[in-house]
């Protein structure tokens, strides 16, 4: 846990009445209700939790022991065949590299809206703004799936010759097979539209909350605006943006609709991620699900607990950066 | 929203050569930008045009790149490097948001543009009951009370578990059962909906329990918390010590203290958040296919019988794939939208109501 | 709120084709049922359920079209009262009826045929015709472009493009894929060696979600080709292909060519089970191959009590006269009337 | 009413540096006991002990006794909570409540710890601000937000808000440091007003104000810097200032000023 | 360096609140002007008029002139940075960057200004620290975070981080009301080094400290609660504390102390 917060010695037990005169009301049931309450949430989530893991857990486990071909090395998914093979690989890859391509893109420029809206736009657009960004995270994945299909593909084609003719060189951004853009890097894009405004949202909060007080530190030793935001606003907020991200991150990882409806999957590792063609683990279980029997549907489960272990990792390895620079917290201003 | 924004610098319009001191430096005149941005714009579209370049965004994206560069170059040459660097910075952000303006424009105006050509009186009123894919009948109200049932039992359930959690993870937590909760929200984060639904679905199967709006909404809830929680965390870990201190210096127990003063500073931040995480969960697909079953008629129990949803019948009626059912499904989406944008300003409101009043 | 669509409002639906109710039995249905599967038969549903619902008051029919899979998973978890699918039964699978079903066990029943069309999208080409082995190597990506010469053979005088062959399909498990897959494997089985399943089996080509994904990127994209339903086709205004099956001249897709490939079929199913055998390699004249079937699956006996009236009610008036002559106008060819006949037998039989 | 505070061998550390160690002094009933050293010596985190305030900082811990009237406030059935109620504190930064207006602010201690009538808060409150000499300057605008007071207001609103519940011992973090000479002899007077009842300790770096409002005045002092803070000397104020009997003391005070 | 300010008919508003009015005043360079007055007669709002902070807080608004050597701050080409480059500030709530060490909070308004050699750095650090008497205190510990500090020490730090970047003109609003007399005498000390080369104009709530160490001492004064502040007079410092024009100054340091 990263939290920079006081806490009292764990409550005694009721004083004797004997002790002095005491002020009216002492509301410490109400304290005890309330840890009680809030600990109680705490301990509901865990269980919720937990007990989905578990299931996970178990079923995966169940198709796994039963899987022919090796879990984590097969290029193929087809639990129905005779002999039943899948394997992560692909979906690994895929899932890994488009939610980095989104991340790479929407991170940076999630913070500088969020930052446009704290600090640089003018005082009656920032709220609209704000709102209509908001807005956007109500789009459902499946509107963003057909709007990517049909608007956001046929626009991104002329970007991707344009990269493959000039950014070729890289590997990545050699394109080498003909097909319509539905690549990952297509579907990078369209993730990292989608996580832009929960990003955006949350890491402008954040940015809201520096206090004045520091920001006019900064102006004060003569920094220009942005490097008040460098000074007080960034390093306040970082915990924040990282948690932000994290949020996007979560959503871009499990998407599944959008990806569904917008990459052309295959059971192809490549990186050259113009090429159609790749998967993603939550398309991948969308994909399958419907003709899948119930050994097929645990293969998928265990699919998704491969996803939920990838989730943990990134998460631990975030809060740990936020941990390590817990004293330099903004709580403490 | 409380905008506490500081950093507004007067900007200083340009008259006549600067005098010769300290204070006063060279500077471009306040409409540069402008400029630059014109030049950027007239610089890429040239070059596209040039060579052949048919995708507008490529010619976007150079554009911005210009202006960055030019916007540099010449406020270091004008003025000095810092002031470059700040107005690169000051470009970036612009840029950024720019950026994102377009496609963000795009969907939205597809989605409006799309969905006002079939959303009426009609359409609000009434549900696809005996209305064929290829009709041009038919409407959505099935579907919104479906949405506002599943979702509305879904915030009840998780925004006081969620904002319980943060505020016990924030205010008391230490030691393991804190680490656990933080370990098992961050699994929480990544969990794809149709897993989610899957694991209703089992324990359905197991107690009998036949497909409802109930059953979408539990689901909907695992996925809504992780959100709930982590922004709310945040929020609270932002709140100053020293507020806390001064409320339990006055002998105010901790729980009145974490209601009264902790909340209170934090509600703008908590509100986001929630209405993010409700956004997030009303635009949901795959459980409600699981779990709610969907339907064509208007069931307004959601504890017993078969519902619809708005984004399951938009994915519905994209699925039929005729222009009618388009139609329907770009109105339905503008009505989804539309849902959370009214619940958006109702929340905004309260948490204006009750922000932090601004002051040094 | 309003569940009534029949007339009023700003836009009434233009639900002309309501035939009389009178041919209806509702018998002693009641209640709700709920059946999902094929998105197949998805318009042919919504039509029998609309003119059913209009007879019917008092009975709710909710018809989830999602896949057949889903659906015959749903039938065997006991949640719906019959499925809907684009295969029969596996062994398996009745075996897992057999759960739900208490006394009996799932069956097949043949309700819905039509034909998959092969949709394309290429400027300047509005007629075009493919035989078996050409479909095969062209999803199959062995044929990469348009003008290459074993589609010239067969569209002599038609000016074919030097353009990049896009062929699309299925990126989802699908009852479609699994009936194309069939056909160019009876069909032409030296050039398509794969299983026919819900997968799609080759490694080339492009995917997209759903028939209507397909059709979307059809249209979109130039030098396309796909397969999905014909209603598909003829909503987004899309070309399609005519299949030379070695008859006389090429079959256009269209419910009567269909009719004539089905007509073929033979039921293959045992005791109260009818699922078919379809004839692709059928040669007769103007019969169009590429066909499929959909299936509604039931328990034979140990229905579910509450559901049980209406769902025979319901798949009576579906397997009828009044019920099979809509489907024409619908884009699907009827079930052949003596297959019908022991349809509308087996149905009546059910407890 | 007042109450005695007796301190033994008490020892406070920040995690694992400790800021101040073993102290051991008896705080009179009814008197002004006025902390005076150089700034870092722990007179902060020392009174901070006194109700219990430390142990919120994180990391924070506490060894040794303080009684209060014979009562260990680190007995294992004590109430921190009481303990506050019981011990008010007014702390070095003023920080009223950002979401509260002047009036709630004053209010909150009231409100949050049990009911009251509307007319028994409105006097209470505007008894607080006399006291805190700030009523007429935010009489107009008791419902506008804390955070648009000056420097020097906004302490008089903490101090308002610490009086207004009426502790039994009041602990005044350099209550005045903000305050201009007219507020400063109003808060003054109002401490010689509350010595009459209640227990008070005030830190201060101001020598003319320790003795003039304190009865008796400690002086805290390091022993090297990075060495925890010890008390060097309690006494008469009168003696600390006219024959101190350590060294220290004497010339600390010497350098006197300010 | 040092640079003479030339104020003249300065009026600051807060939103429609207007907080000080008409306000002329000449501040001389290489001197220590002093501001006095009751807490909330707007000493804080007019420093801040000096270096552009004003402006920064929402609905501050400025009209008047502030001539800096002849160059009005509020002119049309004046960018704010330069200016509140050269004129520094200290804040009357010790404000250290929460995020940064305690070497990084000093160092931060150099790293902005060019790029320095480390050890060019670590002299300046040391030597800023130094001035504001902190360094014994801190040199163990310059990498820990600036807000684990004592309020005095967090103060000093901020005016260590004020004088590094060497400023023209040194705004100091209250600095030592959280300092012990040691600490004071130090800044006092520095004060009057400083204005051997700048302008400093101090605020404070302590007589002896502005007749100490300044050389000019302006008296302000409300007209009344809820009106704007006002310059009463300025005039050389032994002049207003020995003989003043104004009967208002006489009333309020008559009730000298403190
Ligand atoms: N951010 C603000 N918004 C609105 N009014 C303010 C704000 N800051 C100060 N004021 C008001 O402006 C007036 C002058 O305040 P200022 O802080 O300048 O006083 P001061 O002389 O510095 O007082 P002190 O000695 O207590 O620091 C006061 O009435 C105060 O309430
Ligand atoms: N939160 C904290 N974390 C770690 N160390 C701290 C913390 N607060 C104070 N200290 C350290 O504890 C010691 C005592 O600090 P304290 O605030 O009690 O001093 P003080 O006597 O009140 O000084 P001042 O007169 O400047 O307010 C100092 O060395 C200080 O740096
Ligand atoms: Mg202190
Ligand atoms: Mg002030
Ligand atoms: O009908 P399908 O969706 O399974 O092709």
């Amino acid at each position: 846990m990263a939290s920079t917060t006081p806490i009292d010695t764990p409550p005694a037990p009721p004083a004797p009445p004997e002790q002095a005169e005491r002020p009216r009301s002492t509301g410490r049931a109400g304290d005890k209700i309330f840890l009680a309450l809030s600990r109680g949430s705490g301990i509901l989530l865990l269980a919720i939790m937990a007990s989905i893991a578990v299931f996970l857990t178990y079923r995966a486990v169940i198709a796994i022991s039963k899987n022919e071909g090796n879990f984590l090395t097969t290029f193929d998914w087809n639990p129905a065949g005779n002999p039943p093979v899948f394997g992560i690989a692909v979906l690994l890859f895929g899932t890994v590299v488009s939610s980095i391509i989104a991340m790479v893109i929407a991170v940076p420029v999630a913070v500088g809206i969020a930052l446009f809206i704290s600090h640089y736009a003018p005082r009656k657009l920032a709220a609209p703004i704000a709102y209509v960004v908001d807005l956007l995270a109500a789009v459902p994945s499946i509107v963003y799936g057909i709007w990517g299909a049909l608007v956001l593909v046929p626009y991104l084609e002329g970007l991707n010759l344009w990269l493959d003719q000039f950014f070729g060189w890289t590997y990545i951004f050699d394109k080498t097979e003909v097909g319509v853009a539905r690549s990952l890097f297509t579907v990078g894009v369209l993730l990292a539209i989608m996580i832009l405004p929960i990003v955006t949202s949350v890491s402008r909060e954040v940015f809201l909350q520096v206090p004045k007080m520091n920001e006019e530190a900064a102006l004060a030793l003569g920094a220009t605006r942005w490097e008040v935001i460098r000074l007080s606003v960034l390093p306040f907020g970082r915990s924040g943006i990282i948690s932000a991200s994290m949020l996007g991150l979560g959503r871009a990882l499990g998407e599944t609709m959008a990806v569904a409806t917008v990459l052309s999957p295959s059971f192809i590792i490549s990186l050259h991620v113009l090429n159609p063609g790749g998967g993603t683990f939550a398309q991948n279980i969308a994909a399958k699900f419907g003709e899948a029997d119930e050994f097929g549907r645990d293969a998928l489960i265990a699919s998704g607990l491969v996803l939920f272990v990838l989730t943990l990792l990134v998460n631990g390895a975030a809060r740990l950066i936020i941990a390590r620079r817990k004293e330099y917290s903004g709580a403490n201003a | 929203m409380s905008h506490a924004t500081a950093v507004q610098d007067r900007p200083t319009p340009p008259t006549g050569p600067a005098p010769k001191s300290g204070l006063s430096s060279r500077s471009l005149p306040r409409l540069a930008p402008v400029g630059f941005a014109a030049v950027s714009i007239a610089l890429a579209v040239g070059l596209g045009l040039a060579a052949g370049w048919h995708s507008k965004v490529q010619w976007g994206m150079l554009a911005a790149l210009f202006f960055l560069a030019i916007s540099y170059a010449v406020t270091t040459a004008v003025e000095n490097k810092r002031q470059a660097k700040d107005r690169l910075a000051t470009s970036i952000v612009w840029v950024c948001f720019l950026l994102a303006v377009v496609p963000l424009a795009s969907l939205l105006w597809t989605t409006i543009a799309r969905g006002a050509e079939r959303l009426d009186g009609y359409f609000l009123t009434h549900s696809m009951a005996g209305v064929l894919g290829s009709e041009a009948s038919g409407g959505v109200y099935h579907a919104m009370v479906g949405t506002l049932q599943q979702v509305g039992i879904a915030t009840v359930i998780s925004a006081p578990l969620g904002l319980l959690t943060a505020v016990y993870l924030v205010e008391y937590g230490k030691g393991a059962l804190a680490r656990a909760v933080t370990f098992f929200v961050d699994v929480m984060t990544g969990i794809p909906s149709i897993v989610a639904g899957l694991f209703i679905l089992s324990i359905m199967l197991i107690a009998n329990l036949e497909p409802s709006g109930l059953m979408g909404a539990l689901a909907l809830t695992i996925l809504m918390i992780p959100v709930v929680v982590r922004s709310t965390e945040e929020m609270l870990k932002l709140v100053p010590n020293e507020l806390r201190e001064a409320s339990l210096a006055l002998g105010i127990p901790k729980w009145r203290t974490i209601l009264k003063v902790v909340l209170p500073t934090a509600i703008g931040g908590i509100t986001t958040g929630v209405m993010l995480a409700i956004a997030r969960i009303a635009g949901e697909t795959a459980p409600i296919i699981l779990l709610v079953f969907g339907s064509q008629l208007i069931n307004t129990n959601p504890f017993d019988g078969a519902q619809s949803s708005l984004p399951f019948y938009i994915y519905e009626q994209y699925k039929i794939g005729e222009a009618a059912s388009y139609d329907r499904a770009w109105a339905a989406a503008l009505v989804l939208i539309a849902f959370v944008m009214i619940l958006n300003l109702v929340a905004r409101g309260i948490a204006r109501w009750k922000a932090p009043k601004t002051g040094r | 709120g309003s569940d009534d669509n029949t007339g009023g409002g700003d836009t009434p639906g233009n639900s002309g084709k309501t035939t009389a109710a009178s041919s209806i039995d509702c018998g002693k249905a009641k209640g709700q049922l709920r059946a999902s599967g094929s998105s197949a038969q998805k318009n042919a549903m919504d039509l029998w359920v609309k003119n059913y619902m209009a007879a019917c008051s008092g009975v709710e029919i909710n018809y989830n079209s999602s896949s057949s899979g889903e659906g015959i998973v749903a039938f065997n978890q006991g949640t719906v009262g019959f499925a809907g699918s684009d295969s029969a039964l596996k062994p398996e699978e009745v075996a897992e009826s057999k759960k739900s079903c208490k006394t009996g066990q799932g069956i097949n029943l043949p309700m819905v045929g039509g034909p998959v069309a092969i949709g394309y999208h290429l400027e300047g080409v509005d007629k075009l015709t493919l035989d078996a082995p050409t479909l095969a190597k062209i999803f199959d990506t062995k044929i990469k472009k348009w003008n290459d010469p074993a589609i010239a053979k067969l569209n002599e005088g038609v000016d074919l493009p030097d353009k990049a062959i896009q062929a699309f399909h299925r990126s989802e498990d699908s009852g479609t894929t699994q009936n194309l897959g069939k056909y160019l494997g009876a069909a032409a089985p030296k050039e398509w060696k794969y299983e026919a399943e819900k997968k799609w089996p080759a490694p080339g080509g492009q995917a997209a979600s759903n028939s209507s994904g397909i059709a979307a990127q059809v249209k979109q994209v130039d030098g396309a080709i796909g397969y999905f339903e014909l209603s598909y086709a003829k909503s987004q205004g899309i070309s399609t292909v005519a299949i030379d099956n070695g008859g006389s001249a090429p079959a256009e897709a269209t419910s009567e060519n269909a009719s004539k490939a089905i007509a073929a079929a033979k039921v293959v199913g045992t005791g109260k089970d009818l699922a078919l055998e379809l004839d692709y390699a059928t040669k007769a004249d103007g019969a169009y191959p590429l066909v499929l079937v959909t299936y509604e699956v039931v328990c034979d006996t140990g229905n579910k009590p509450e559901t049980l009236d209406t769902v025979k009610s319901f798949l009576s008036y579906a397997a009828s006269d009044d019920g099979q002559k809509i489907l024409t106008e619908a884009g699907y060819a009827p079930i052949p009337a003596e297959i019908n006949a022991k349809v509308r037998e087996t149905i009546n039989g059910l407890s | 009413m007042a109450k005695r505070i007796d301190i033994s061998g008490l020892t406070a550390y920040y995690g694992s540096h400790k800021a101040i160690e073993d102290i051991s002094m008896t705080v009179e009933p009814r008197s002004v006991t006025a902390f005076i050293g150089p700034s870092g010596c722990g007179k902060s985190t020392f009174l901070r002990t006194l109700n219990r305030m430390h142990e919120v900082t994180p990391g924070g811990r506490v060894e040794g006794k303080v009684l209060l009237d014979d009562e260990n406030l680190y007995g294992s059935n004590v109430d921190p909570v009481t303990v506050r109620r019981t011990v008010g504190m007014v702390f070095q930064r003023p920080n009223p409540f950002p979401t509260m207006s002047i009036f709630d602010n004053v209010a909150a201690g009231l409100r949050l710890n049990g009911s009251y009538r509307k007319s028994e808060l409105n006097d209470i409150v505007e008894k607080s601000l006399r006291g805190a000499n700030l009523w007429n300057e935010v009489k107009d605008r008791l419902n506008k937000p804390g955070s648009g007071l000056s420097g020097g207001q906004q302490q008089r609103l903490c101090i308002a808000r610490a009086i207004a519940v009426e502790p039994q011992v009041l602990l005044m973090d350099e209550p005045c440091s903000a305050l201009d000479p007219i507020s400063t002899l109003a808060i003054e007077d109002l401490i010689g007003e509350l010595k009459e009842r209640f227990t008070i300790v005030i830190v201060t770096h101001n020598m003319q104000q320790a003795a003039r409002v304190s009865d008796r005045t400690a002086f805290f002092n390091l022993a090297a810097v990075g060495k925890p803070g010890r008390l060097i000397e309690i006494d008469e104020t009168e003696r600390i200032f006219s024959n101190p009997s350590v060294q220290a003391t004497e010339d600390y005070i010497s350098g006197r000023f300010g």
